[in-house]
């Protein structure tokens, strides 16, 4: 498959009075054509930061790049001049983010909003930059496209207004679609709505997606790879079945099994203590260790490096290390396991 | 809307109201007589005098012929100052020079005052930020008595660039007390305008426009300028009250004949219906300035206009 | 099921009454609660399931309807002391985590603001041993009481709340919302920590909220609410196994579940309020299909699911 | 990503045990909301020198009628119009004793045969112009703090009952301040120093009769942000009677906006009373404020500016100290608020 986007070593801190918050600690990963990549994590995993240094919209007085590259298309957009990457954000790579209530710009009309990109980065007169605004609307479902381009945001729903979003963010049929949260100020009914949206306009334009959310059911909706991250690193990368029914990382199986499961009974749900840790100060090992009950002495000590689990599974945990001792995951994990052939714990039929 | 403007019409008229009855009483129980040369006429004089600005009326009729009057636009007749004139006719006639440095103030001062905002929120944390702050504190500081005077000793004495006072050179008599005028409002819609660029420039919407790959000045212009200028029509308000609070000095102290000097005039020699009327012309003034503003933010503003009326 | 703890009875919450703007809310629903059980409430936003919660502890003047508390009314006119009693028996847990705390105050002061107000400690000490115990039973110590609630996460905070609330030590609890602001693995700390007290103290819980699954997990019930009225009111698994008005039906259907093999089989059930297609004047309301399990429905709707179990079985 | 391992010790591959109560743990120094306020305002530059100053101004006002030898009002018309004499100062060129008369530059005070020094100058009436600054900024503050209380105090109690009971206490209250607001407060202010004789109570009570509304807005503002924050609505779940909310939980809260709004009456005061004082209805002489100070000077602008400047001066150095004082407790206590 081809790699349409690496990300390699990326490490960035943001300058703060209170000093360096490191909130990129290395992270590492491809992007292939017309794959969904899910990035799951909870708030202040660097997840939103990773994807926003990509599209190099992180405030540039106080965002600085430490080290690392991301490559597209040849080019290493870390090193962009800021005219480059103005030609490459919203064509080749483009946006949607989280509240749809406030990412419209609430003085300017629909149209004009959706006709702007097209209008920066093709050479095409404004009446068809409207009919081409005008088709995008109608793709993306809704009704009556023609009079509501001129219409202000505050007349369309939380749900509308995601969809002109979206239209915006496929005006120029980018290759890379970054989607930050698009459905978690929605409600469910309507998450759904934009979920199925997407996958439908994938299919049709062959776009490859990054997904960022932290509900791991949206996760196992959309994603062909999932990324796992903690603490400003990824700590475990795979497929959706490799990440879903055979994880490897104490923090994932964590995620997973603090969630209830609608057919398990009322098996206790695992709680992880504590809380994230302080970018500001990032501790020395493993950054999940403190709250790990699988922890172990070198985790204190010295990051754990990824380990190999198959030929697109890799999970960074010293637990993977050869002379790490077996452990038990929590029971849910292993009922998920129990799926998933080549686990230790696979239960299925023979043949 | 038309329900909201009609609704702000009522307020208006009450307000009104209330202001010509407030002033109207105020004056009558002021001490001592209306006529300055009470004193010295003799009781039948006195009587012959009062009887012809219809002072000898029991005081309900005075009061209901004002308010008739006033309903017309009379604001009745000046008693020592311009013995017999119409207070309306003298008002009027002091309108012109008034509304032009007026005018000529708080266009400079907005115009000015939103170039200076712009500038320090595009350049925050620069000299040019850290420049246009200290103008701004400078100008919402100093009183503008005091720059005034300064203007016109530094500007108008020492180096004789501009006429130091009288309104005799067109225009060029117009210059300094503009400028003075023009502080306030400077400084008011620099320090708004500031603010509300940092804000809107922080928006999700304009995030949005950077990554539909908008420039630096498409996101300045397009985007963000008209988000964060509409609500400077709301301090549009306290500028022109501080535009008629100054011009009462300024025009006193370059020495316009405007209406505000003439106010300050007929308060020294306590011409009653001067003061009533002009009292009631400033009222008036402030009251439509404000209604206009607030129709205004409601024709402007897509989300109110659109939505038929705040709340 | 055992004793009814509070009872719901067409209750309306009507907001900016006679104006054009009048939103109902609530508009006429009837529940109860037993003792000991957690009722789950859910809906998407606007659906009035908060509002139900707040109404019942009369933070809302209710329009119209009553709230039973052991078989006496909650609202109306009621002097000091009565009151205070529903006041110590009924609590609540919100669900903002930041505007839930008064920033101002030490949390010393904030859990003992129940325990002042109701004068439970005899003496500072005492007082102070209270907040001690609270802060444990919630798992933080001592050492968190002479803080400000800023220098708490938000898995923090919620548990302040809820130390808050048990300071009076209430029966029923209305958690509005407990978990919606926090993150997944914080979750479950919370949800676990009222799960464990329910089993301590044996604590009645309406639990709001709009994620299903964690819904589900808690509670014994649910309720789903849908504009301002209850659709359908079933036993948690009864509900999910078998949902009979087509509103439950799409919004489970709209659930995403981390589970990617049933991702890739689920579809989804639009709901269009049309379908019911009922006449004028046509007696809609709750009816029990079949035990335990009622259902918003007119008279025809009724026969039809009613036909539809014996069908099944 | 390579998956040769380096040799790493075999116990450093033993499980240690989780402490649960460490994951807890807060390793931050506790602060309080009026603490970490003090510290941002702390580091304001333009803040705690204009804090300062306004303080050095307020000893001023006070030690500065005593220690200059000459009582403010007294008369010495032998030493009129003299310009402002410093020891050691004047070496420098400014503030020599140096007027002009008929168009050359002659020291004023050789020509007049005086001995002392005026350090600020004297008047046409021969009054030390230092004295009389400082008595004048006396003045001025006192009008300025006073008012600025009384408007705190209507204000604070007339929003927080319009906003705190809501409803229809909260129509009537909103449709008088409604009305009151449409009367321009520069007519009101003139209408009552006319009918009241001029003084300094009666411009108290001009500056104050509209210019609470500010305030109550302000505080009604606040009150109802708050009334319905979930902290507030714990509070009555948990029985606290209104006295114990408003007290307890929407002071505190609303405090900083309090005195945020406070910092900027107090200049708006201090303005309005030169204002009034400089179209002649202020203080009656021989009383001084900086506003008359500025009125007698500005007549004899020409001639004597010194006159004029000194209390220009002052005035304008406390307007911008108050202002920056002002946004510096504006950033530190609400960072989010604005106008």
């Amino acid at each position: 498959m081809e790699k349409i986007l690496q990300v390699k070593d990326l490490e960035l801190s943001f300058n703060t009075y209170g000093g360096e918050v490191k909130a990129i600690r290395g992270v590492n990963f491809d992007l292939y054509k017309g794959e969904t990549l899910a990035i799951v994590g909870e708030s202040g995993s660097g997840k939103s930061v990773t994807t926003k240094s990509i599209m190099r919209l992180l405030p540039e007085e106080s965002a600085e790049f430490k080290n690392g590259e991301i490559l597209f298309d040849g080019r290493d957009l870390t090193k962009l001049s800021d005219k480059e990457m103005q030609k490459i954000r919203g064509k080749d790579i483009s946006m949607i983010f989280q509240d749809p209530m406030t990412s419209l710009n609430p003085t300017m009309p629909i149209g004009r909003q959706i006709t702007e990109p097209i209008l920066k980065h093709q050479k095409i007169s404004k009446d068809e930059a409207k009919k081409v605004a005008i088709d995008l609307l109608r793709l993306v479902g809704m009704p009556k496209p023609e009079l509501r381009m001129k219409q202000y945001p505050h007349q369309f729903s939380g749900g509308q207004r995601q969809r002109i979003v979206i239209a915006i963010a496929l005006a120029c049929n980018p290759q890379i679609l970054i989607a930050d949260e698009p459905t978690t100020a929605l409600d469910v009914t309507i998450q759904a709505q934009i979920l199925e949206l997407m996958k439908d306009l994938q299919k049709k334009i062959d776009t490859s997606i990054i997904f960022i959310t932290h509900d791991l059911g949206v996760v196992a909706n959309v994603a062909d790879r999932v990324a796992v991250m903690y603490g400003g690193k990824i700590v475990e990368i795979g497929t959706v079945d490799e990440i879903f029914y055979n994880p490897q990382h104490p923090y994932t199986w964590g995620l997973l099994s603090s969630m209830p499961s609608m057919d398990a009974e009322d098996a206790k749900l695992y709680a992880i203590p504590g809380t994230p840790p302080d970018l500001l100060d990032p501790p020395k090992g493993d950054a999940f260790a403190l709250r790990s009950e699988y922890a172990l002495k070198i985790d204190m000590e010295q990051q754990p490096p990824f380990f190999k689990i198959s030929d697109t599974h890799m999970a960074a945990t010293w637990l993977l290390h050869p002379e790490a001792p077996t452990v038990e995951p929590p029971e849910m994990v292993i009922e998920r396991m129990k799926k998933f052939p080549g686990s230790r714990y696979y239960e299925g039929s023979a043949n | 809307m038309a329900r909201y403007i009609g609704k702000r019409l009522i307020y208006m008229f009450i307000t009104l109201a209330l202001i010509a009855t407030f002033t109207f009483f105020l004056m009558k129980i002021l001490p001592g007589s209306p006529i300055a040369s009470a004193d010295k006429l003799s009781p039948e004089q006195r009587a012959v005098v009062e009887a012809r600005y219809g002072l000898d009326q029991p005081l309900p009729v005075q009061y209901f012929d004002y308010m008739f009057g006033l309903l017309q636009g009379d604001l009745g007749i000046s008693i020592n100052q311009f013995k017999g004139a119409d207070v309306t006719d003298v008002i009027l006639s002091r309108m012109g020079p008034s509304a032009q440095i007026g005018f000529q103030g708080m266009l400079l001062g907005t115009v000015l005052g939103i170039l200076f905002g712009m500038v320090a929120a595009l350049r925050q944390n620069t000299w040019v930020d850290y420049g246009s702050t200290i103008v701004a504190i400078i100008g919402i500081s100093i009183p503008s008595f005091v720059f005034a005077s300064m203007l016109q000793y530094w500007l108008g004495l020492k180096w004789d660039l501009f006429p130091v006072a009288l309104w005799k050179d067109g225009f060029m008599s117009s210059v300094l007390p503009s400028i003075a005028l023009a502080m306030f409002p400077l400084a008011t819609a620099a320090r708004f305008i500031r603010t509300e660029m940092i804000e809107v420039l922080g928006s999700d919407y304009i995030t949005l426009a950077k990554a539909k790959g908008a420039s630096g000045s498409e996101i300045a212009f397009k985007h963000a300028f008209r988000n964060a200028l509409i609500p400077l029509i709301t301090v549009l308000g306290p500028m022109a009250v501080s535009i008629l609070t100054g011009s009462l000095v300024v025009e006193q102290i370059f020495a316009i004949p405007g209406i505000g000097e003439q106010f300050v005039k007929s308060i020294m020699v306590s011409d009653f219906s001067i003061i009533m009327g002009t009292t009631i012309f400033f009222s008036v003034f402030l009251i439509v300035i404000i209604l206009v503003v607030d129709i205004l933010y409601g024709v402007i503003d897509p989300r109110i206009r659109l939505s038929g009326g705040k709340n | 099921m055992a004793e009814k703890l509070v009872e719901i009875k067409n209750l309306k919450q009507h907001f900016n009454v006679g104006k054009a703007n009048e939103v109902k809310a609530v508009d006429g629903i009837t529940f109860d609660i037993y003792k000991g059980e957690t009722l789950g409430l859910v809906g998407e936003s606007g659906c009035g399931k908060s509002t139900t919660g707040r109404s019942i502890i009369r933070l809302y003047d209710a329009t119209d309807g009553q709230v039973l508390y052991e078989g006496e009314s909650v609202h109306g006119k009621k002097n000091k002391t009565d009151l205070k009693k529903f006041n110590r028996k009924m609590q609540m847990i919100f669900q903002d985590p930041y505007a839930s705390l008064n920033q101002r105050m030490k949390v010393m002061d904030i859990i003992a603001e129940g325990i002042d107000i109701h004068g439970l400690a005899k003496n500072a000490s005492d007082r102070k041993k209270m907040v001690y115990d609270l802060l444990e039973t919630v798992g933080l110590n001592k050492e968190h009481a002479n803080r400000y609630p800023h220098e708490f996460s938000g898995g923090q905070r919620q548990r302040l709340g809820i130390a808050r609330a048990l300071a009076v030590d209430p029966d029923f609890i209305i958690a509005d919302e407990p978990i919606s602001a926090l993150d997944v693995s914080i979750q479950a700390q919370v949800v676990n920590l009222l799960k464990e007290l329910q089993e301590e103290k044996g604590l009645t819980y309406l639990f709001i909220a709009h994620d299903l699954s964690m819904v589900k997990y808690i509670s014994d019930r649910i309720g789903v609410m849908y504009f301002g009225k209850l659709v359908e009111l079933a036993p948690a698994d009864e509900l999910y196994a078998n949902p009979m008005h087509p509103y439950t039906q799409s919004l489970l259907s709209a659930i995403p579940l981390p589970d990617p093999n049933y991702e890739r089989n689920r579809t989804r059930k639009a709901y269009d309020p049309a379908v019911h297609n009922y006449a004028d004047g046509e007696d809609v309301k709750m009816r029990e299909v079949s035990p335990n399990h009622f259902v918003d429905c007119s008279e025809k709707e009724f026969a039809e699911l009613q036909d539809r179990l014996a069908a099944k079985k | 990503m390579t998956q040769n391992y380096e040799k790493l010790p075999h116990d450093a591959f033993t499980r240690i045990p989780r402490d649960t109560q460490e994951a807890e743990k807060i390793s931050k120094p506790s602060v309080s909301f009026w603490q970490d306020a003090w510290r941002s305002l702390k580091k304001n530059k333009g803040a705690i020198i204009s804090l300062i100053l306004f303080g050095l101004i307020v000893l001023m006002s006070f030690i500065g009628p005593l220690i200059s030898p000459y009582e403010p009002n007294d008369q010495i018309i032998t030493h009129a119009n003299l310009p402002p004499k410093v020891p050691v100062i004047e070496n420098l060129g400014i503030m020599d004793g140096v007027g002009t008369l008929g168009g050359r530059e002659v020291d004023m005070y050789e020509l007049k045969n005086v001995e002392q020094n005026y350090w600020f100058g004297t008047d046409g009436l021969g009054r030390d112009m230092f004295s009389r600054v400082w008595k004048g900024t006396q003045v001025s503050l006192f009008i300025a703090f006073v008012a600025a209380a009384i408007d705190m105090l209507i204000g604070v109690i007339y929003g927080g009952i319009s906003g705190y009971f809501g409803g229809r206490v909260d129509d009537v209250m909103q449709r008088i301040v409604e009305i009151l607001t449409g009367i321009p407060n520069l007519v009101v202010v003139i209408l009552f120093i006319l009918i009241m004789d001029p003084g300094i109570l009666a411009i108290i009570i001009a500056l104050t009769i509209t210019g609470w509304t500010g305030m109550s807005r302000v505080v009604r503002g606040q009150v109802l942000k708050y009334k319905n924050q979930e902290f507030v609505l714990a509070a009555r779940t948990l029985g606290a009677s209104d006295t114990r909310i408003i007290w307890k939980h929407l002071m505190p809260n609303v405090l900083g906006v309090i005195i945020i709004n406070t910092m900027f009456t107090i200049p708006g005061a201090i303005f309005f009373e030169a204002f009034l004082s400089f179209i002649g209805l202020g203080l009656q002489a021989p009383d001084a404020s900086l506003g008359t100070l500025i009125n007698d000077g500005y007549k004899l602008i020409q001639y004597q500016p010194h006159i004029l400047l000194f209390p220009a001066v002052v005035l304008s150095l406390i307007m911008i100290a108050f202002n920056l004082i002002g946004d510096g407790l504006r950033d530190a206590l609400d960072p989010k608020m604005k106008d």
